[in-house]
C-alpha cells in the first residue's frame, strides 16, 4: 500500500522551510509496484533543439510526484507528451506496465490522464457543471442538463467545494476555476493527475485549499504529477521528487532523502549561494532608516467603489514595502489606481510632497511610477516584438529624432545595457520576447519599466513562474535598486519572498489595509491570520 | 433576481429580450408615423422577407461562435439558389423535400471546403471566405453561362410556395416559408442547447486552447460549423429561388453583410462564444422591420433610406454595448477582450484570455 | 542556435520573398502574354486605374495593423466625392476650399466611428458595418439621381494627365503615401505603436500608451483618406455619382491581408502591402490584356489569396522544428489556428 | 533553398493554372454561345406570332443567303478587332446582343468581338478599366453599353485618341463626347409613349393611377425613360392616367419586390406598376403573384419575354414591351465594323445597309443635347398572344 496519510501540523499551511520537518512520510519504493504511467527513454526534438533526451519517470498511484526544474528544463514537454499533445521521437510510454501509444488528448483522457495548469483551461461562458463535463465521452449526445447539474453539485460537495454548478465560470475566482478543473477530473476517474504550477496564481489560503484536495487525490489513489516553483510547498506535498535539467533526468528520490539545498544544486546545475536577495534584511543592519525626511509616496484614503477602500500610506525612498493578502484582497487595485488603469474614486496621491492627480498611465509614467503587471504575458510584454521594441515601448518619445524616425542605434544600445545589467539570456536583441524564457521575459519587463526612469517602482508578483536562479536575479536586482534610493511597492502572494524582501509589510483584506508592519517584527503566522481575519 | 435567472446563458438571455422589446419599440414608433401600419401584408412581407435573411445569419452565428467569419455565405446562396432551380427545372417532377435536401447538400459542400481550408489547412477563416466569396460566384457565372432561371421552368409548387400559408389569423399569415425558417432556428438553437456537440462548439468559441486541452476535435468542430453554416446557406439559397423566382448568377449578393450584421445586432459576440441563434433571428427580424418601415415612411425620401438604416444599426449596437455594460459589468459581451478595471488578475478577465491568446484574444479593446 | 532566431522578422521576410516571387511570376506571364504590357502608359494606366483604391490601402494596412478594419472606407470615399461635388454644384465655395470640407467630413466621419469602437468598445467590424451602410446613404442624400460634373479644369486634370511627366498627381501621391506610409510604420514611434496595440491592446495601455485615443486618431485618418481618395476618383471620373466607389472595400482589405498583414493585427510591413499591391494590379492588368473576364480575374485573385496562406502555412510548419520548445503556446500551430481564425475582434 | 525553388516551382504551377482556366473559359464559353445563338432561335420562331416572328424568320433566310447580304452592304473579310463590352456579365440579354454580334461577325467574315465586362458589383469602375485596357490593346472598335454615365469620358477620349472608334448601345454616353454614335434600340422618347400606351391598355379607357419601379436613381436610359414618359402624360391625351409615385429597386429582385409591395401598402388606388427594368418588372409580378394582388395590381413595363411567360399567362403582367437584344448587337456590330474599317462615316444622314435588318440611316440624336445615332426599333409588345 503506497497510500500515505499526512499530518499537517501547521493548521493556517504557513509553509517556511521549518515546516518540513514535521511531515511523515514513508519511502516509496518504485521498484517493487507497478507504476501506473511510465516514461522508459524518452526523448523528443524540435528540428535542432533536444526538449527532452531519454527520460524516464515512474509514477505510481496513490503518491504525489513532484518534478522540478528550471524553465527550460523540458517539463512542459513531458507534460505534453504524456497528455498525447506531443508524441515522443524515440522511447515508450507505459500504461500499466504495456507499452501505449498516446496520439491524441482523448487517447490520454480515455486512459485517465488529466492535467491542470496554471491558469485554468475553463470555459468561461459555459456553466460549471458543463465545464466538469465537456469532455465526456459516456454521457450521450444529449445533454441532460437536470442531471448534469444534480451530478456536479454531487462532485463538488464530495469535494466539500461550495460552488453553485449552474453560475458561468467566469464568475470564479481562479482558485474555484482550478477546483473545478479538480472536479472535472475526477469526474473523469483519473489515474494520472498533472498539475503545471497549479499554485502559482493562489494565494495562500487558496492553496491550502487545494493541497487539502490533492491530499483527497491521493487518498483516492490517483498518481499525481506535481510541478512547481515553489520549493516549500515541493517539500510539504511531495513523496517523491524528480528534477529535470536541460531535457534530461538527472535524479529522482523519496522528498526525505533530499535536502532543498542538493535540490536547487541539482536543478541549477551549480551552489546557488543566496535565495533571497535580502535575506539579511536592511532594516536588521540599519534599524528605523535614518532618513525620516521625503516619503516618496504619500496615500491618503484611496478607494475605488467596488475594489478597495479608504487606504493610507507612506512610502520612503530606498524602502521596500511589501502588500500581502489573498487573492482578491485589493492589492493590485491599489497598484492600478496609482497607475492610471483604474482611477481612483476617492483620496489623495502625493509623489514627493505634490499632489498628484492620476487619471490615466501617462499621467503615473509623468510622476516617475511604474507598474511591473503580474500577468507578463497578456499585460507585460508584447510577445511578438524584440526585446529592444519591449524595452523602449514607454518611453518611445525619448528616442524621437528631430525628423519623427526612432533613433534605433540608441535604442539598441540602451537595450544593450540592459542585457548586460540584468544578465537577460537572449541570442540576440531582436529576438521576440516570446521567445524567452520565464524569467528573461521578466528581466525584460523589469527593464521596460526601469528605462522610464521611475522613482517609485510597483511590482506585482515579479518572480511568478520563473525558476529558483531567475528569482534569486530578479530579488538581488530589486534590492539593488532599493538601495540606490528607488521606492519600491512589493505585492507578492508568495509569502516567504515578501517576508524576506520587504522592509514593511501591508497586509490587506478584503478591500482594506488592516496593518502595516515592520517585516522584521512579525512572522507569517501573523500575517496570514490578519489576511484571513482569523 | 435569483442566481437562477442569471444562471446559465443569462446574459444571452437578456440580450434578446433587449431585442424584443427594441423591436417592439420600432414597431409602436412607426405604427405611430405610419398609417395603417399594422395591416397584414406589412406583416406578411416582413415575415417573408426575414426568413431568408435569418436563415443565413443563423448559419453564419454557427461559425461567428467558434470565432471564425464565413464572408462566402452570398456566393453560396447564389450557387445553391442556381444550382437548383435548373436541376427543378430539368426534373420537374422533384417534390420539395429532394429540392431542399440538394440546396442543402450544396451549400454544404461549400461549406466544407471553406472549413477543411480553415481547419487543416490553418487559414484564417476571414482570407478564405473572402477568396471563396469570389471563387465561388466565378464558378457560378461560368457555370451558368449567363443564362437566367425562370419561374417559367420552375414547378409551379415552387412558384407558389411564398404564398402557401399554414395558417391565417385574420389578415395576418403564417407562411410556410416564415415557419420553415423559423422552425429551422429554434430547431438548432434547441439542438445545440441540449446536445453534447452543440455545448462543444460554445466551449470551443469560449476557450480553443482548452477546448484542444479537453480533448475536443477542434478540427471536426470547426469544419462542422463550416458545413452547416454552408448548409444553412444552401436552404437560404432555396428560399431565395422560391421567393424570387428569378435567378440571375448574381443571386444573392451582398447577403454576406446582411447575414453578419443580423448576427451581430443579435448579439453573437465577434470573440466566440457568446450569442445564440435565436439572437441573430431577432438581429435579422429587426434591421428587417427598420427595413421595410422606412421603405413605408412617406416622409423619407428614397436617398435618405441608407442613411437613416446604417444609422439605426449604429444606435442599436451602441445601446446593445451600454446596456451590457450596465447589466453586466463583469464580462461585457461586446467588449471585446477589455479587461474591467478593478479586479485582482484572478478574476474572469485574467482567465479568458490564458493559455497564450497573445496573437488573438486581447488584441482589442482598451476602453475602461 | 541558428534557428532561434527572431520569426516574427523573418517570416514577414519570408512573406515578401513569397510576394516578390509571385509578382515576378506574374510579370513574366504578364511580359509573354501581352506585346502591350511593357509600355509606360500601360503602367501608367495600371496604377491610375485602382490609384484610389491602393491610396486607401496604405492607411487600411495601418488600421489592420492595429487590429481593428474599417469597412466603411468605399462609403466615406463615396461621401468624399459626394462633397466635393455638391458644394461645386450648388453653392459658391471655392473650389479648393470644398475639397479641404470634403475631407473634413471624412475625417469627421472615422472620428464618429473611431469614437464609437474605441470608447464605447463596440468591434470596429460592427461600427464600419453600420458606416458601410450608412455613409453611402449619405452619399445618396447629397448627389441625389444626378450626375455632378462639369469640375474646373485643372481639378480633372489632376486625376486624368500627368502632372510630372506623364504620371498622374494621383498617382505620385500613391507613391508619396506609400513611402511616408512605410517610414511611419516601420520607423517611428507611432507605426511602432500600432504594433503593439495591434498585438495585445491591453498591454499598451499598461504600457502608459493612450490607446482609445489612437485608435480614435486612426479611424479619423481613414476617413479623412478615404475622402481625400473619392475626391481623387471624382477628379479621375470628371463626374460624380451616389454609388462612386461602392463595393473597393473587398479589394482594398484583399490587398492589404495578401500583403501579410495579419487580420489580428500585430504583423505585417507596407513593403509587403506595397509587392501585394503590385501583384494585384499586374495580375488584373494582364488578364485584361489578355482578354480575361473580370469575374475569372477576380476568382484567380481569390484562389491566390487563399494559395499564398497556404503556402505560408506550410514554411511556417516546416520552420516549427526552430522555435523554442519553451516558447510560450501561442507560438504552437495547433493553438495558433484557433487564435488566428478569430475574426476581427 | 531548396523550399523556395519548391515555391517557385508552385507558383508557376499556379500561374498557368490561371492562365489555362482564363483561356479555357473564354473558349468554352464562346462555342456554349455559338450553339445557344441556334438554339433560341429556334425557340423563339416556335411559337411566336406576326411582329414578332418577322425578324426571327428574317434572320433565318438571313443566315442561308449569308454571302448576298454581306455584298450588298460592307466590304467582308477587312481585319476588325473589336471589344464588345456590357454593363456587366451574367445577364441574359448582354449575352443574347453578344449572339448577335456574333452572328454579324459570321456574315462580314471578320474576327469576332471580344465579350468582356466587368462584374455586377464593380460596374463602374470595371468598364472604365476595360476601355482603357483596349486603349493599351490597339484594337479597333468597343461597342459600349455604357454604365459608368459621364464617368467613363476621360477613358473613352484616351481610347478615341489611340485611333479606335467607340460605339455605344443600349445605354450611350449622356454627353455624347467621345462615341462615333449610340445604336439606340428603341427611341428613347418613344419609350415613354410605348409604357403610357401600354398603361392605358392595360387600365382601360377610364384611366387610372399608376407608379413607376425604376432600377437606381443614377442609371441614365431608365431616368431619361422616365422623364419621357411624364412628358407624355402631361399632354391632353394621357391625362386620365396619373404617375403616383417613382421608386428604386436598384436592380436587385429582393428590393425590388420589397419596394413592389411597398408601393401597394401606399398607394391603395393604384392598379398598375409600370417598371422599365427587366429586373424589376419580373420581381413587381412575383411580388403580386405572392400576395395575390393580380387582380387589383397588374404589372407592366420593360421586359424579357423569357422572365414574363408565367405571369403574362397568370393575368399578372398582360402587357409589357421589349426590344430584341440579338438584334441590337447585330446592328451595333454591324455599324461599327462599317465605322472602324471606314466604308462609312459617323455623319448626319449617311446611310448603310446591315445584313439581314435592312438599311438604316444616322441621324443626329433627337433625345440628347448632341451626338448621333442609328435608331434600331420598334418595340415589340408581347401580351398572351404572341408570347407563346
Amino acid at each position: 500500500m503506497y497510500i500515505h496519510v499526512r499530518t499537517h501540523t501547521n493548521v493556517h499551511g504557513l509553509t517556511t522551510t521549518g515546516d518540513l520537518a514535521v511531515t511523515i512520510r514513508t519511502p516509496t519504493d518504485a521498484g517493487l509496484v507497478q507504476p501506473v504511467l511510465s516514461l522508459r527513454g524518452v526523448t523528443k526534438r524540435f528540428g535542432a533543439t533536444t526538449a527532452l533526451s531519454s527520460v524516464g519517470i515512474d509514477l505510481l498511484a496513490g503518491e504525489v510526484h513532484t518534478l522540478v526544474g528550471e524553465n527550460g528544463a523540458g517539463k512542459s514537454t513531458l507534460i505534453k507528451v504524456i497528455t498525447g499533445l506531443h508524441q515522443p521521437d524515440e522511447g515508450e510510454i507505459l500504461v500499466d506496465g504495456s507499452p501505449t501509444q498516446l496520439s491524441s488528448t482523448s487517447d490520454a483522457q480515455s486512459l485517465g490522464i488529466a492535467a491542470i495548469y496554471q491558469e485554468p483551461m475553463i470555459f468561461p461562458e459555459l456553466s460549471v457543471a458543463e465545464n466538469i463535463f465537456i469532455s465526456h465521452q459516456n454521457r450521450g449526445r444529449i445533454v441532460n442538463w437536470r442531471r448534469m447539474y444534480a451530478d456536479a453539485g454531487e462532485i463538488l460537495a464530495s469535494l466539500d467545494m461550495a460552488i453553485n454548478p449552474r453560475i458561468p465560470a467566469s464568475q470564479l475566482t481562479v482558485g474555484g476555476q482550478q477546483a473545478v478543473e479538480i472536479a472535472k477530473a475526477i469526474s473523469l476517474d483519473v489515474r494520472v493527475l498533472i498539475m503545471d504550477e497549479p499554485t502559482a496564481s493562489l494565494s495562500a489560503h487558496e492553496v491550502e485549499r487545494l493541497f487539502e484536495q490533492v491530499a483527497r487525490l491521493r487518498e483516492r489513489g490517483v498518481a499525481v504529477l506535481f510541478i512547481s516553483h515553489r520549493l516549500d510547498e515541493v517539500f510539504r506535498i511531495s513523496d517523491r521528487i524528480t528534477v529535470f535539467r536541460d531535457g534530461q533526468h538527472i535524479s529522482t528520490l523519496p522528498v526525505d532523502d533530499v535536502t532543498q539545498e542538493q535540490l536547487v544544486r541539482d536543478m541549477v546545475g551549480r551552489d546557488v549561494d543566496e535565495f533571497f536577495g535580502r535575506q539579511q534584511t536592511p532594516s536588521s543592519e540599519e534599524p528605523s532608516e535614518p532618513k525620516p525626511a521625503a516619503a516618496a509616496l504619500k496615500v491618503e484614503g484611496l478607494s475605488v467603489n467596488g475594489a478597495f477602500e479608504d487606504v493610507t500610506f507612506e512610502l520612503r525612498a530606498g524602502e521596500i514595502l511589501g502588500f500581502a493578502g489573498l487573492v482578491g484582497a485589493g492589492r493590485t487595485d491599489i497598484a492600478l489606481a496609482l497607475f492610471g488603469i483604474t482611477p481612483a474614486d476617492r483620496g489623495s496621491i502625493e509623489v514627493f510632497g505634490n499632489e498628484a492627480s492620476i487619471h490615466k498611465p501617462a499621467d503615473a509614467l509623468g510622476h516617475g511610477i511604474a507598474y511591473l503587471s503580474e500577468d507578463r504575458r497578456q499585460l507585460g510584454l508584447s510577445m511578438p516584438q524584440s526585446i529592444i521594441a519591449n524595452i523602449t515601448l514607454p518611453s518611445l518619445a525619448r528616442y524621437r529624432s528631430r525628423s519623427g524616425l526612432l533613433r534605433t542605434a540608441e535604442e539598441r544600445a540602451v537595450a544593450e545595457r540592459f542585457r548586460q545589467q540584468l544578465q537577460i539570456k537572449a541570442a540576440s536583441l531582436d529576438t521576440p520576447v516570446g521567445n524567452l524564457s520565464g524569467g528573461n521575459q521578466q528581466k525584460t519587463m523589469l527593464a521596460k519599466w526601469l528605462n522610464t526612469e521611475p522613482r517609485i517602482l510597483i511590482l506585482d508578483e515579479p518572480t511568478r513562474g520563473i525558476d529558483v536562479g531567475a528569482k534569486a536575479d530578479v530579488h538581488h536586482h530589486i534590492d539593488e535598486l532599493a538601495r540606490q534610493g528607488m521606492a519600491v511597492i512589493l505585492i507578492s502572494s508568495d509569502l516567504p519572498e515578501v517576508m524576506a524582501m520587504s522592509d514593511r509589510i501591508a497586509v490587506m483584506r478584503e478591500g482594506r489595509l488592516v496593518g502595516i508592519h515592520d517585516s522584521a517584527s512579525i512572522d507569517s503566522e501573523t500575517i496570514m491570520r490578519a489576511a484571513v481575519a482569523a | 433576481m435569483t442566481t437562477m435567472s442569471m444562471s446559465r446563458l443569462g446574459p444571452d438571455r437578456l440580450k434578446e429580450l433587449t431585442l424584443a422589446a427594441t423591436i417592439f419599440l420600432s414597431l409602436v414608433v412607426f405604427g405611430l408615423l405610419i398609417e395603417g401600419y399594422f395591416s397584414g401584408r406589412f406583416f406578411n412581407r416582413v415575415t417573408l422577407g426575414v426568413a431568408i435573411v435569418a436563415v443565413v445569419a443563423a448559419g453564419q452565428s454557427l461559425v461567428i461562435l467558434t470565432r471564425n467569419i464565413d464572408l462566402s455565405v452570398g456566393s453560396i446562396v447564389g450557387v445553391s439558389a442556381y444550382v437548383t432551380g435548373q436541376q427543378l427545372g430539368n426534373h420537374p417532377e422533384a417534390n420539395v423535400v429532394v429540392a431542399i435536401a440538394l440546396a442543402i447538400a450544396i451549400g454544404a459542400i461549400l461549406g466544407l471546403i471553406n472549413g477543411l481550408l480553415v481547419a487543416v489547412a490553418r487559414i484564417p477563416s476571414i482570407i478564405v471566405t473572402l477568396g471563396t466569396l469570389a471563387i465561388y460566384r466565378t464558378v457560378l457565372i461560368a457555370y451558368g453561362d449567363a443564362k437566367t432561371i425562370t419561374a417559367d421552368t420552375l414547378p409551379s409548387w415552387l412558384v407558389n410556395l411564398p404564398k402557401s400559408t399554414l395558417f391565417s389569423i385574420g389578415d395576418y399569415d403564417l407562411r410556410f416559408m416564415f415557419a420553415l425558417a423559423i422552425g429551422v432556428v429554434i430547431a438548432l438553437q434547441i439542438a445545440f442547447g441540449r446536445l453534447r456537440v452543440g455545448r462543444r462548439l460554445y466551449a470551443l468559441g469560449s476557450n480553443p486552447d482548452a477546448a484542444h486541452q479537453a480533448g475536443l476535435s477542434i478540427n471536426r468542430l470547426t469544419v462542422l460549423a463550416f458545413v452547416g453554416c454552408g448548409a444553412l446557406a444552401g436552404l437560404g439559397g432555396f428560399l431565395f429561388l422560391a421567393r424570387f423566382g428569378t435567378i440571375t448568377v448574381t443571386a444573392g449578393q451582398g447577403l454576406e453583410l446582411q447575414a453578419i450584421a443580423a448576427a451581430v445586432v443579435g448579439g453573437v459576440s465577434t470573440l466566440g462564444g457568446a450569442g445564440t441563434l435565436v439572437g441573430s433571428l431577432f438581429g435579422a427580424l429587426l434591421i428587417e422591420v427598420l427595413n421595410q418601415s422606412l421603405v413605408r415612411l412617406p416622409a423619407l425620401s428614397e436617398f435618405w433610406r441608407d442613411a437613416v438604416l446604417g444609422l439605426l444599426i449604429l444606435i442599436a449596437v451602441i445601446l446593445d454595448a451600454v446596456l451590457a455594460r450596465r447589466f453586466n459589468p463583469g464580462r461585457p459581451r461586446i467588449l471585446a477582450g477589455t479587461s474591467a478595471p478593478g479586479r485582482e488578475p484572478g478574476s474572469a478577465q485574467a482567465i479568458t484570455e490564458t493559455g497564450g491568446t497573445a496573437t488573438g484574444g486581447a488584441a482589442t479593446g482598451g476602453a475602461p | 542556435m541558428t534557428g532561434r532566431a527572431r520569426p516574427v522578422i523573418s517570416e514577414n521576410r519570408r512573406w515578401e520573398l513569397l510576394l516578390l516571387t509571385i509578382l515576378v511570376v506574374t510579370v513574366i506571364f504578364n511580359v509573354m502574354q501581352s506585346t502591350n504590357y511593357l509600355g509606360i502608359n500601360n503602367f501608367i494606366n495600371l496604377f491610375e486605374l485602382s490609384v484610389e483604391k491602393i491610396i486607401v490601402a496604405v492607411v487600411m494596412a495601418f488600421v489592420i495593423v492595429c487590429g481593428e478594419i474599417d469597412l466603411s472606407v468605399a462609403s466615406i470615399m463615396g461621401v468624399g466625392a459626394c462633397v466635393v461635388a455638391v458644394l461645386h454644384d450648388s453653392t459658391s465655395v471655392p473650389f479648393t476650399l470644398a475639397i479641404l470640407i470634403a475631407v473634413g467630413v471624412g475625417g469627421l466621419a472615422g472620428l464618429l466611428q473611431g469614437w464609437c469602437s474605441a470608447t464605447l468598445g463596440v468591434p470596429s467590424l460592427v461600427v464600419t458595418l453600420a458606416g458601410l451602410i450608412g455613409f453611402r446613404g449619405l452619399a445618396r442624400i447629397l448627389v441625389e439621381d444626378r450626375s455632378i460634373g462639369d469640375f474646373p479644369e485643372w481639378f480633372d486634370s489632376l486625376g486624368q494627365s500627368g502632372v510630372i511627366g506623364p504620371l498622374p498627381f494621383s498617382v505620385i501621391v500613391f507613391f508619396v503615401a506609400i513611402l511616408f506610409g512605410g517610414v511611419v510604420l516601420g520607423r517611428t514611434g507611432l507605426g511602432r505603436r500600432a504594433y503593439v496595440i495591434g498585438d495585445n491592446a491591453e498591454m499598451a495601455r499598461y504600457s502608459g500608451i493612450d490607446v482609445v485615443g489612437y485608435k480614435i486618431r486612426l479611424f479619423a485618418v481613414s476617413g479623412a483618406v478615404a475622402a481625400f481618395a473619392g475626391v481623387l476618383f471624382a477628379a479621375r471620373l470628371g463626374s460624380v455619382r451616389g454609388d462612386v466607389a461602392s463595393g473597393f472595400e473587398l479589394d482594398i482589405i484583399t490587398m492589404v491581408l495578401l500583403g501579410g498583414v495579419s487580420i489580428f493585427g500585430g504583423t505585417g510591413s507596407m513593403l509587403g502591402v506595397f509587392t501585394s499591391i503590385l501583384i494585384v494590379l499586374n495580375l488584373r492588368n494582364g488578364l485584361g490584356l489578355a482578354n480575361v473576364e473580370a469575374n475569372t480575374q477576380t476568382g484567380i485573385i481569390g484562389v491566390i489569396l487563399i494559395a499564398s496562406v497556404v503556402l505560408r502555412n506550410a514554411f511556417a510548419r516546416f520552420d516549427t522544428s526552430s522555435l523554442d520548445t519553451q516558447a510560450p503556446p501561442h507560438h504552437e500551430p495547433a493553438v495558433t489556428n484557433h487564435d488566428l481564425t478569430t475574426a476581427n475582434p | 533553398m531548396t523550399h523556395y525553388k519548391k515555391l517557385l516551382a508552385l507558383i508557376a504551377a499556379l500561374a498557368m493554372l490561371a492562365a489555362a482556366c482564363g483561356s479555357d473559359d473564354t473558349e468554352a464559353s464562346n462555342d456554349e454561345e455559338t450553339a445557344e445563338t441556334a438554339d433560341s432561335d429556334a425557340a423563339d420562331s416556335d411559337g411566336a406570332e406576326e411582329e414578332a416572328m418577322e425578324e426571327d424568320a428574317d434572320s433565318e433566310e438571313a443566315m442561308e443567303e449569308e454571302d448576298a447580304m454581306a455584298d450588298g452592304g460592307f466590304e467582308a473579310g477587312l481585319d476588325f478587332n473589336a471589344i464588345l463590352l456590357p454593363k456587366f456579365t451574367g445577364i441574359a440579354v448582354f449575352d443574347q446582343a453578344n449572339e448577335g454580334a456574333l452572328e454579324a461577325a459570321g456574315e462580314l467574315g471578320t474576327n469576332e468581338a471580344e465579350f468582356l465586362g466587368p462584374t455586377a458589383d464593380n460596374s463602374v469602375a470595371g468598364q472604365i478599366e476595360i476601355v482603357t485596357n483596349a486603349a493599351t490593346q490597339g484594337v479597333d472598335a468597343v461597342m459600349i453599353s455604357n454604365n459608368a454615365g459621364d464617368q467613363i469620358e476621360p477613358a473613352v477620349a484616351d481610347l478615341v485618341d489611340t485611333g479606335a472608334v467607340v460605339v455605344t448601345w443600349d445605354s450611350p454616353i449622356p454627353s455624347s463626347n467621345g462615341e462615333s454614335l449610340f445604336v439606340a434600340q428603341v427611341d428613347f422618347d418613344e419609350t415613354g409613349k410605348v409604357m403610357a400606351d401600354m398603361a392605358r391598355s392595360i387600365l382601360g379607357d377610364d384611366g387610372g393611377s399608376f407608379a413607376v419601379l425604376s432600377a437606381s436613381p443614377d442609371a441614365s436610359n431608365q431616368n431619361a425613360w422616365i422623364a419621357a414618359l411624364e412628358e407624355v402624360l402631361a399632354t391632353d391625351e394621357y391625362a386620365d392616367l396619373i404617375l403616383l409615385d417613382t421608386v428604386y429597386g436598384n436592380d436587385e429582385s429582393e428590393e425590388s419586390y420589397n419596394q413592389a409591395l411597398a408601393l401597394v401598402d401606399q398607394h391603395p388606388d393604384m392598379e398598375l406598376i409600370m417598371s422599365p427594368t427587366t429586373v424589376g418588372i419580373a420581381a413587381a409580378a412575383k411580388a403580386m403573384q405572392d400576395e395575390d394582388l393580380c387582380e387589383d395590381v397588374k404589372v407592366s413595363g420593360l421586359g424579357l419575354p423569357d422572365e414574363m411567360r408565367a405571369y403574362t399567362a397568370s393575368g399578372c403582367a398582360p402587357e409589357f414591351a421589349l426590344w430584341s437584344f440579338v438584334d441590337l448587337g447585330y446592328l451595333t456590330y454591324y455599324v461599327t465594323y462599317g465605322l472602324a474599317t471606314g466604308q462609312i462615316e459617323a455623319a448626319d444622314g449617311a446611310s448603310f445597309s446591315a445584313g439581314r435588318m435592312g438599311d438604316y440611316t444616322i441621324e443626329t440624336d433627337p433625345t440628347r443635347d448632341a451626338g448621333l445615332r442609328v435608331l434600331m426599333g420598334p418595340f415589340t409588345v408581347y401580351n398572351e398572344d404572341n408570347i407563346g
